[in-house]
């Protein structure tokens, strides 16, 4: 793998034990929930708050490490509930071809033609905000991304000689789709899914930016950031280190996503 | 014409070092028709390119390529290569740029840029409507028409060298030897050195005077056609001849 | 040729009608009453059914739709819950605002994308390369709202540099419409000064808002350069001594914008989603940020046709950037169809 | 000889492009026809269409007693015709093991499909039990066509088409494959279509030659007489352009056709 690639995977695995790690690491586990301490509001970064606190008097650094849980919690359920729809309708509009094939691609053609974000924010605006409507209305928007690409590789592959092979042999559209194309895909989904981690969580954050993700009191980047810029520039901290926090993350599915790329020698379309 | 003594070609990949080509020597006279002959991988593509100092960035030569007596390796290719020393490509259809017409990328290549003489090349090339494949883009070419647009383009600056590398292999057997046709008559008409890297023992002997066969980056065996074709000394050539399937005769080889 | 253009304006009509309906039935079928949404909790229920039947809610829901379809196609998309006034009108007040942002933006992501991207696939594993696909990293993995918050932060606040807030400076008055777009309406007014003031208001938000964008463009345009310098064409005229320059800004410079060029109506609905970040926090009084309100107020009439004026945006630079890519590529325009 | 495969007046329209144009011809049991013709003659389409990769839009074609033109095929029928594709680079399935490219047929039949069952075909095709394992991109062009008729073995076909197994292969690879079918066919009582461009190729491969012109069937016959006594004016072109290493050959070759007619081809 890449240098850039192994950074990645140095980041991204590092952030994984930081969110699976977060009640032993943080130093105030508690200020992960609803604590309040109104003489502790606002601290600069010292030695007791290495980031320093927000306006009720919680740990940065604590919320920090807690918020990467509601992200990579995020990121996961809509890899989980997109990738699996993309993928079942991008082969079946690939390989089956017909109707079917247009109606599932004239359906994407309408879900790409409006920002994920805004389709995703109607949603939310619809609902009760929370981090599960949240992640169902992102995973609406996402799974055509996955048709697109699932289809663009299936139509490259089902004239292939062993596909081919396959069908005299008597297999059928089923263990042809999963059995012969499916597998042959993994490098592109694979980089996609790694690249898309990291811009589920920007996503995410913008939405909780906008006040339309997490519900408070759960740590989550993006309200971190939307809590802070009001305050600007005076105090600076809360902004500044939640968002290096987002960058951090979504740079290192990005540099992993890049090295897996390599890795499979897929193209950039993905 | 040309002259290649001791050449060397290794190609570095992640670390390792592979010599593709060990110690050839070879040589066009004007006017000679020579072929280098092989299966894949046995050099003869890197021996192409490193007469025309095309080598991939991985690859490097060392030895001596001599060009009308100049030694290319010092003096360069500037001011020959397309012009005195011309290449025809393997693949018409990648080797053409899909975005231009037949016509700007002829004239990007020509010294004279009269239309007239671009017409009058074509049809030297047996192109029967020059006008039409002009303002034509490659695409909409047949295979056998941009393999004469090829043709056209290693002839446009009259060279004294023409290393054709594998012409029309893609295409049917006709336009491959159509492309050979003119390229000797090109050779007798005007003295025209021309080396054609095949792995066609039959297009060898359709085409060269002299042939030299490599085998694993080295030349096994050299000398006039005939005689080759007829009575090779070396096995590696006479289980070469004895694979060649064969319109008449046993059926086994 | 003309095939091409027909199956393009149906496809475009396809797409606005879809998004129509997908929207519709997000807004009007999947929350249940948009009466009782719209007005929260606290209403009685004299007011809800009152709101009920002024929206036509009881009526049956293709009824419903048939009757918003029709109404939409005269311009009218009903009353804004959150102003009040026509949502038509707030879309005339609030849209040129967007789309100057967009353009200008585009023109960033176009010009800037393309550069860098040329610049790198041409130096390829230079210093100079290595900057800049850090630089298109960096661009793409930062969140735009964070793009936008740095950039006031650093040239608002402390460079003052540039203004932070709004389209023009307070004691101005906007020039007299003619596209809504300050910088062109005050050009054409011939009032300079507006212009250098619309201009200023303009550039961070549009340099924020292009960011991921351009990142996204720079790399492609890279990865394509790369990819086209290992086509056979580039050595066949590197065989034939075209000169390098020659090569590199027209062999491989046309060729290769073709990728970009296909992907470039794509990274224009992301950017618009991004504008709904950036308007919010530069008060860009834009139909993004009227989108963003109408959602966090449940106006459903304002939210609906916020993302169909998008829609047609997007159809109609769609439209734009093809009959570019049918310029650039040959093979588009002479094939037939099939 | 009893009649294996039996085609009567095949078509296959794309649209408006007639890729085969009523095709007429019979394989006999344990017969190898080769099939010849430039690119765009339709020899591909006739193979895709025996096997049923795709359906005719006119004719038909009988498999002993069955008609298959225009109704899916039995799991008897699908296991008796086989294909081994063109290209070595994708003819197997470059994310399964060979002998998982070969258990296929197997799995979709529920035939036996052990370890053994694997190392028989393997053996078949001269590839040693090691290869079982391997990759396709770690096995030279050679042993991956090797391995694609092993797969095409593995149903116990009766009819094989072969769609230029061997174009992409250098000769003397090539004369092996060849040499390998050739043995499975004397030792197994095989049937095979060979799909090929290659006129000179047929003395080695074939008892009968088609020569397929533009969609049309132009000429048919033993292989002998068809390269000794070519009847149709395209076959002696084609013989013309061969290449060959001998005189002997070169004699056999019919004389070249001027310019003239070369160019009307290529327009």
């Amino acid at each position: 793998m890449t240098r850039s690639g192994f950074l990645g995977a140095v980041i991204v695995g590092g952030l994984v034990l930081v969110a699976i790690l977060a009640p032993w690491l943080a130093p105030y586990p508690s200020h992960a929930g609803a604590f309040v301490d109104v003489d502790l509001a606002y601290h600069p970064p010292n030695a007791d708050h290495l980031l320093g606190t927000d306006g009720v008097g919680r740990d940065l650094l604590s919320r920090l490490l807690f918020a990467y849980r509601t992200s990579f919690l995020l990121a996961c359920v809509v890899l989980l509930l997109a990738v699996p729809i993309g993928v079942t309708t991008g082969l079946a509009a690939g390989y089956l071809g017909g109707w079917l094939e247009t109606v599932i691609l004239r359906t994407t053609d309408i879900f790409l033609a409006v920002p994920s974000l805004v389709l995703a924010m109607a949603i939310l605006g619809l609902f009760d905000p929370s981090l599960t409507m949240a992640m169902v209305a992102v995973s609406f928007a996402w799974w055509p991304w996955y048709t697109r690409l699932v289809y663009n590789v299936t139509r490259s592959i089902r004239t292939e000689g062993y596909v081919e092979a396959a069908e005299t042999a008597g297999a059928g559209p089923l263990r042809t789709m999963f059995g012969e194309i499916l597998p042959n895909a993994r490098g592109p989904i694979l980089t996609k899914m790694t690249l898309d981690a990291g811009f589920v969580i920007l996503m995410g954050a913008g939405l909780s930016f906008l006040g339309l993700g997490a519900e408070p009191p759960t740590p989550d980047l993006g309200t971190m950031v939307a809590a802070g810029t009001p305050l600007l520039p005076d105090v600076w901290w809360p902004t500044v280190f939640s968002s290096l926090g987002i960058v951090i993350a979504v740079l290192g599915f990005n540099l992993l996503g890049d090295g897996i790329r390599d890795l499979f020698g897929a193209d950039e379309s993905c | 014409m040309l002259n290649v003594a001791g050449l060397e070609v290794v190609i570095r990949r992640r670390g390792t070092t592979a010599r593709v080509v060990r110690g050839l020597d070879l040589s066009v006279g004007a006017g000679q028709r020579v072929a280098l002959v092989g299966e894949s991988g046995s050099g003869k593509s890197m021996t192409a390119r490193a007469i025309m100092g095309l080598l991939p960035p991985t690859a490097s030569a060392t030895g001596h390529v001599r060009f009308d007596g100049t030694d290319l390796f010092e003096a360069g290719w500037a001011g020959l290569r397309g012009s005195r020393m011309t290449m025809v490509f393997q693949d018409p259809m990648s080797a053409l740029n899909p975005v231009f017409r037949v016509e700007d990328q002829l004239r990007a290549i020509a010294r004279s840029r009269e239309r007239s003489r671009l017409a009058a090349l074509l049809e030297s090339v047996a192109i029967r409507d020059p006008e039409r494949v002009l303002r034509s883009y490659p695409f909409q070419l047949s295979g056998g028409m941009a393999q004469r647009v090829l043709l056209a383009a290693a002839l446009v600056n009259e060279p004294e060298l023409i290393v054709a590398d594998e012409p029309a292999t893609a295409l049917d057997a006709e336009i491959q030897q159509l492309s050979l046709e003119l390229l000797a008559r090109r050779a007798r008409d005007e003295g025209t050195a021309v080396l054609l890297i095949t792995h066609h023992l039959g297009l060898v002997r359709a085409f060269a005077e002299q042939v030299y066969v490599m085998r694993e980056g080295e030349i096994v065996e050299r000398g006039p056609t005939r005689q080759i074709l007829r009575a090779p000394s070396h096995e590696y050539t006479r289980s070469l001849l004895a694979s060649v399937p064969r319109l008449s005769g046993a059926a086994d080889g | 040729m003309i095939n091409r253009l027909v199956r393009r304006v149906i496809g475009g009509v396809f797409v606005v009608a879809g998004v129509s309906v997908l929207i519709f039935v997000l807004a009007r079928v999947v929350p249940g009453d948009p009466a009782r949404l719209a007005l929260g909790p606290a209403a009685s229920p004299e007011q809800v059914e009152a709101l009920r039947e002024r929206l036509g809610l009881d009526e049956p829901v293709t009824v419903q739709y048939a009757r918003y379809a029709r109404q939409a196609l005269t311009g009218d998309f009903g009353i804004s819950l959150y102003t009040g006034r026509a949502v038509s009108a707030d879309i005339r007040n609030t849209f040129p605002a967007t789309l100057e942002l967009v353009l200008f933006a585009m023109v960033f992501v176009g010009g800037c994308g393309v550069l860098f991207g040329v610049a790198s696939g041409m130096r390829r594993n230079t210093w100079l390369d290595h900057g800049l696909r850090l630089l298109s990293v960096i661009a793409v993995t930062t969140p735009t709202f964070v793009w936008a918050v740095a950039f006031m932060l650093v040239f608002g606040f402390w460079l003052e540099l540039f203004p932070i807030a709004g389209r023009l400076s307070e004691w101005l008055l906007p020039p007299e419409r003619v596209t809504g777009l300050y910088v062109t309406d005050a050009l054409l007014a011939g009032q300079w000064r507006h212009a250098a003031d619309a201009l200023h208001h303009l550039v961070l938000p549009a340099v924020a808002l292009s960011l991921p964008a351009l990142g996204q463009t720079a790399r492609i345009m890279r990865a394509s350069m790369v990819d086209v310098a290992a086509r056979p064409y580039i050595e066949f005229a590197r065989a034939y001594a075209v000169p390098e320059g020659r090569v590199a800004f027209q062999y491989a410079l046309r060729p290769a914008s073709i990728p970009v060029l296909t992907i470039l109506g794509l990274e224009l609905v992301a950017l618009m989603g991004n504008a709904f970040l950036v308007e919010k926090v530069f008060a860009w009084p834009g139909l993004a940020r009227y989108g963003v309100d109408t959602i966090l107020y449940k106006d459903l009439n304002g939210m609906m046709a916020t993302v169909l004026v998008m829609t047609l945006l997007f159809v109609a630079v769609n439209a734009v950037v093809d009959a570019v890519t049918v310029f650039v590529d040959p093979r588009i325009r002479y094939r037939r169809d099939s | 000889m009893a009649e294996l495969l039996a085609v009567r007046d095949l078509g296959k329209r794309y649209g408006r492009v007639v890729a085969l144009d009523g095709i007429s011809l019979g394989i006999a049991e344990g017969e190898s026809l080769a099939v010849v013709g430039q690119s765009g003659s339709g020899k591909t389409t006739l193979g895709r269409l025996v096997v049923g990769l795709e359906r005719p839009t006119a004719g038909s074609i009988r498999y002993r007693d069955g008609e298959l033109a225009h109704r899916s095929r039995t799991r008897a029928e699908r296991k008796a015709i086989q294909l081994v594709p063109q290209d070595p680079l994708s003819t197997l399935n470059p994310s399964r093991t060979a002998g998982a490219n070969v258990a296929l047929p197997l799995v979709v039949h529920g035939l036996p499909r052990g370890r053994a069952r694997l190392v028989e075909l393997f053996d078949k095709v001269d590839l040693a039990e090691r290869f079982v394992d391997r990759f396709p991109s770690e096995l030279s062009g050679g042993q991956r066509q090797r391995v694609a008729i092993a797969r095409a073995l593995a149903t116990g076909p009766r009819l094989i088409v072969l769609d230029e197994p061997t174009s992409a292969l250098d000769v003397l690879v090539q004369a092996r494959v060849v040499r390998l079918l050739e043995r499975l066919r004397q030792d197994l009582g095989i049937a095979y279509l060979f799909i090929t461009h290659d006129l000179a190729l047929v003395n080695s491969v074939a008892n009968r030659v088609a020569v397929l012109y533009r969609g049309r069937l132009v000429e048919l016959g033993p292989t002998d007489s068809v390269l000794r006594k070519p009847q149709h004016p395209y076959t002696r072109r084609l013989l013309s352009n061969v290449a060959v290493v001998d005189e002997a050959e070169e004699r056999l070759k019919p004389a070249r056709p001027d310019d003239e007619a070369v160019d009307q081809e290529f327009a």
